[in-house]
């Protein structure tokens, strides 16, 4: 059966989401188990193959039999073997910190819901896994209709956000969908192995270079690079929790993914890095996403616009500690990806167990909360410190890499930085943590309920749970982080590193 | 100017399709109404599509469905036979196309809803007031 | 594939992309674009990719142009550009 | 310039991947129409995903918009089919129930239309007949599930056009489309199950030659029937699934 897993990933999540539309009619109570019951075989899965590449290198599992190029082919390195893990488990940690509250919010439309929520992680998985660069672009937009339609079910601003992000996502798809047709039109054919083959022979390259540039703009508009970035807050912010903190950890983490998978096996660094010439741009553009989104953050009021302001800045140390195309930069950007996801996580789902006792998320709403939650804000706190960069937590690692490599490539506007916006993270948490933690709790907002003084203590524990087992997860990663570095990031980024540079 | 005319007509197939996302584009960024919005995605879709279905022809060569009577006693050539490929490949981006268009317009529909108007900016400043009035 | 017939049927393609954008009665628009996927769909089997032109056809100029009139039946007719 | 020129049977695009399917595809598959074989069979893994994305498409139209609190109407409207006189009837005022002489419609601009209605009524059998052909002999001719499926899912739209949304959803509720697609993906995705637990890759419905007692070649034949007929179904019942959303703005009372 070790053979199948890499269609397991995919599939078993695909037909849970056929069930449970259809469990969705008749027994509402069978959707989360099913739904956690696919997760785990996905998890359990990934874990497997992720053994299998440890033990006898790359897999590649040839769809209905016929080999590449002709056929479809998933190919799974250490790259994306560890990303898949990362997925399955945010996907599995969130389902269940969010089982009460989407039965509370969904209702009738339960089985919907979960049958979306599968959909888009069979989306990410499947973006993660493939090898064709075609095939991506479907479950590309598997993946976005269905963040569509989760972030867009809140009501008031969500609609128009999720309306914006769906017009930007269209057009980023597009552009890559295009991208790769100026790709095939040059080399006829569209598995990303076969492709790398070709391209070094080619004489013809202006079709190669305007097809870089559109999968990288397109790329862009959906991972929300700075000036790109404007669909982001709105959409995340305004988003129904179960939904943002599904969504916010995973999108822009998969498209990096893309990026960094485009560039290593597809294009190879040394023409991206090298012959394309755009490389120092793009460091500059994301020092400007950092700065811009740390003060875009700091001016926000409200607790989970701020964090989707973090994540547009986040997106800055990737693309730029990616871009700076030496082996402690993109080992640095790897591991961020694998920590920023995990430590969203964290603090996405901690605003959430405080919104499901608070109702609002604005700062002026959240004084006393480490009184009457305190383990919620504990792991608040970790997340905080993670995204922050202070040692025991994982953040510190990957920024480290981040920073070596900016040092190595002499890109000290990027040190400078990843510097300044870890401070402005210093000042963006204590402002927070100091309104919780000093502040007396205020009854101003539950002076009408006699009731809520009672209503109002900690998260549920189902809630509880996978918020601690994710903060921990935070420090276990950082305590970790040279076996996440030596067995998994290196063999993915370092090979193909030596073969050009 | 006749060397013009001709790299012109040689590649008209890219000039069609770049002016069709300048549409589509003008469309989605200019136009104030939701809906109108929503053509404006689907003409850019479409555009993409057309310019993959574009590099699929040949010259001199019939649709991709082989004959009957062709049992396999003369071998196939492939310059016989348009490309199938892109075509697959666009079949596939047309149904993800209406799929997103179903989407769109549900989104649409639903902020009619909310604010009985499709115009960008009317809606945008009744959030406004709201977020105000909230304060 | 005949060139003159192609290049007939992409102008009309472009002109009818053009009027379906800037009409300003939204049902007029949606019958525009409908207009616009069947000549899109044409052009589509004159050059040769019979299948995609066939899914147009149902999908461009059947279903998407259903949609697009059931949601102005559901919203408002009027657009302001 | 470094671009192909149009129509160029050099190009790069056409020399490297597609001279195979061209050549072998009668070989492997046994599917004149090569889009037909490339598309379910060598790349069906994608057409797999397709679906799926229509499937996604109908339930985020249904998440968005699907309000089930029903909220009475201010009044109801009843045309007196004879003389064509329309009623309206307040809130709590005695309804006619639906007969020969009376009958309840949706608004007051949306004409009753006799011949409209018969017509359709007329054609909608040999539509339908029509959109199973395609489904079913895309193996030999442009079509195959996706278009058959959408044909079939218009029909019964045009049926909800002609007279109301209720004499479409008396006949095929949200609840049955909304199965029917879950069903079609699942007849889709339960074929490349059954190929996988027969010992071979996902969708390699070559091993359904240990089922059906055919070649293998005639066996991948027989699989891109099947998956067609999942894709049809599911293709179909979210395009109504759709309509009756957005027709409806979601409460599936009236429409168009």
């Amino acid at each position: 059966m070790s053979a199948q897993f890499p269609a397991l990933i995919i599939i078993v999540p695909l037909l849970a989401a056929l069930f449970v539309n259809i469990a969705g009619w008749i027994r509402r109570s069978l959707c989360f188990p099913t739904a956690l019951a696919a997760l785990v075989v996905s998890f359990l899965s990934a874990v497997g193959l992720m053994g299998r590449v440890m033990a006898d290198g790359d897999v590649i599992y040839r769809m209905a039999g016929w080999d590449p190029p002709w056929g479809i082919a998933l190919h799974i390195d250490h790259l994306n073997g560890i990303i898949l893990i990362l997925i399955s488990l945010v996907a599995i940690l969130n389902l269940i910190a969010h089982r009460t509250s989407a039965a509370s919010q969904f209702t009738n439309r339960l089985g919907a819901f979960y049958a979306l929520y599968l959909l888009f992680v069979t989306g990410l998985m499947g973006i993660v896994i493939t090898g064709d660069t075609f095939n991506l672009y479907v479950l590309l937009e598997i993946s976005s209709l269905s963040g569509y339609a989760l972030l867009g079910m809140g009501g008031g601003r969500a609609t128009l956000s999720s309306l914006h992000y769906l017009f930007l996502g269209t057009i980023g798809a597009s552009f890559y969908l295009l991208g790769i047709g100026y790709l095939y039109i040059v080399t006829g054919s569209l598995n990303m192995v076969d492709i790398a083959g070709i391209l070094p022979a080619l004489e013809n390259v202006a079709p190669v270079k305007v097809s870089f540039i559109l999968c990288l703009v397109g790329l862009f508009i959906k991972m929300a690079l700075f000036p790109l970035h404007t669909w982001l807050p709105n959409a995340y912010s305004h988003a129904p929790n179960p939904a943002a903190s599904l969504i916010a950890p995973l999108t822009t983490k998969v498209m990096i993914y893309i990026m960094i998978r485009l560039i290593l096996t597809v294009y190879q660094p040394d023409f991206a890095f090298i012959q394309m010439e755009i490389a120092e741009f793009i460091q500059w553009l994301a020092v400007i996403a950092i700065i811009a989104g740390s003060i875009l953050a700091y001016k926000q009021n409200r607790l989970k616009r701020m964090l989707s302001y973090i994540i547009v800045v986040e997106v800055g140390y990737m693309v730029g500690g990616f871009w700076l195309g030496n082996a402690a930069g993109m080992t640095g950007a790897v591991l961020h990806v694998l920590n920023d996801a995990m430590m969203t996580l964290c603090v996405f789902l901690a605003a959430g167990a405080v919104m499901s006792r608070v109702q609002f998320d604005e700062f002026k709403h959240l004084q006393g909360l480490f009184g009457k939650m305190p383990y919620t804000m504990i792991a608040f706190v970790v997340g905080a410190l993670s995204i922050i960069g202070v040692p025991p937590t994982c953040g510190f690692f990957s920024k480290w890499y981040l920073i070596s490599g900016g040092i190595n490539a002499g890109h000290y506007a990027f040190v400078a930085a990843l510097i300044i916006s870890s401070l402005v993270n210093v000042l963006l948490f204590f402002r927070v943590i100091e309104i919780s933690y000093f502040e007396p709790f205020a009854n101003h907002h539950h002076s009408h309920n006699h009731h809520a003084e009672s209503l109002f203590q900690e998260a549920s524990l189902d809630m509880l749970v996978p918020l601690l087992v994710t903060a921990g997860l935070l420090i276990a990663m950082g305590i970790y982080a040279h076996i996440l570095v030596t067995q998994f990031i290196e063999p993915a980024v370092l090979p193909s590193l030596m073969g050009s540079l | 100017m006749p060397d013009l005319l001709s790299l012109f007509l040689a590649k008209y197939n890219y000039w069609v399709v770049i002016f069709l996302m300048m549409i589509g584009l003008y469309a989605m960024m200019a136009k104030n109404n939701l809906v109108k919005k929503i053509i404006g995605m689907n003409i850019f879709q479409t555009a993409v599509i057309l310019f993959y279905v574009s590099i699929a022809t040949k010259h001199d060569a019939s649709i991709p469905i082989i004959g009957h009577g062709h049992n396999g006693h003369h071998a196939i050539h492939a310059a016989d036979y348009m490309n199938p490929l892109p075509h697959v490949l666009m079949l596939t981006a047309i149904v993800v196309s209406v799929a997103t268009l179903g989407v769109a317009l549900a989104l649409a529909v639903k902020a009619y809803q909310q604010h009985d108007t499709l115009e960008e900016d009317e809606i945008i400043e009744q959030l406004k007031t709201d977020y105000l009035s909230q304060q | 594939m005949i060139w003159q017939f192609d290049l007939i049927i992409l102008t009309l393609v472009v002109i009818s992309g053009i009027a379906a954008i800037s009409i300003r009665d939204l049902l007029g628009a949606s019958v525009l674009f409908g207009a616009y996927s069947f000549l899109m769909c044409l052009a589509w089997a004159a050059m040769g990719a019979v299948d995609v032109a066939f899914t147009e056809a149902s999908v461009g100029a059947g279903v998407s142009t259903v949609f697009f009139v059931a949601a102005v039946f559901r919203t408002s007719r009027r657009s302001k550009d | 310039m470094d671009f192909p020129a149009y129509g160029d049977p050099e190009s790069p695009a056409s020399q490297h991947v597609s001279p195979y399917y061209i050549e072998k595809a009668i070989e492997d598959t046994a599917v004149p129409n090569l889009v037909t074989a490339v598309l379910a069979d060598y790349r069906g893994y994608d057409t797999l995903f397709e679906t799926a994305v229509i499937f996604t498409a109908g339930l985020a139209c249904f998440i968005l918009l699907r309000r089930f609190r029903r909220e009475p109407p201010q009044f109801r409207l009843y045309r007196h089919l004879d003389t064509g006189v329309t009623l309206i009837i307040e809130q709590g005022g005695k309804e006619p129930t639906d007969s020969d002489e009376f009958r309840r419609i949706d608004s007051q601009w949306v004409p009753y239309d006799l011949i409209m209605q018969k017509a359709v009524g007329l054609v909608v059998p040999f539509l339908q007949l029509f959109a199973l052909y395609v489904i079913a002999h895309g193996h030999h001719s442009p079509g195959g599930g996706f278009q058959g499926g959408v044909i079939f899912g218009a029909t019964l739209i045009l049926i909800a056009i002609s007279n109301d949304l209720r004499s479409t959803t008396r006949r095929i509720s949200e609840t049955i489309s909304s199965k029917l697609a879950s069903t079609g993906v699942l007849i889709y995705a339960g074929t490349g199950a059954l190929c996988l637990l027969l010992g071979a890759n996902f969708l390699n419905y070559s091993q359904l030659s240990k089922l059906i007692h055919v070649s293998t070649v005639m066996a991948r034949s027989h699989g891109i029937l099947l998956i067609e007929i999942g894709v049809g179904l599911a293709v179909a019942a979210v395009m109504i699934w759709i309509y009756y959303n957005l027709v409806s703005a979601g409460r599936h009372d009236e429409g168009l």
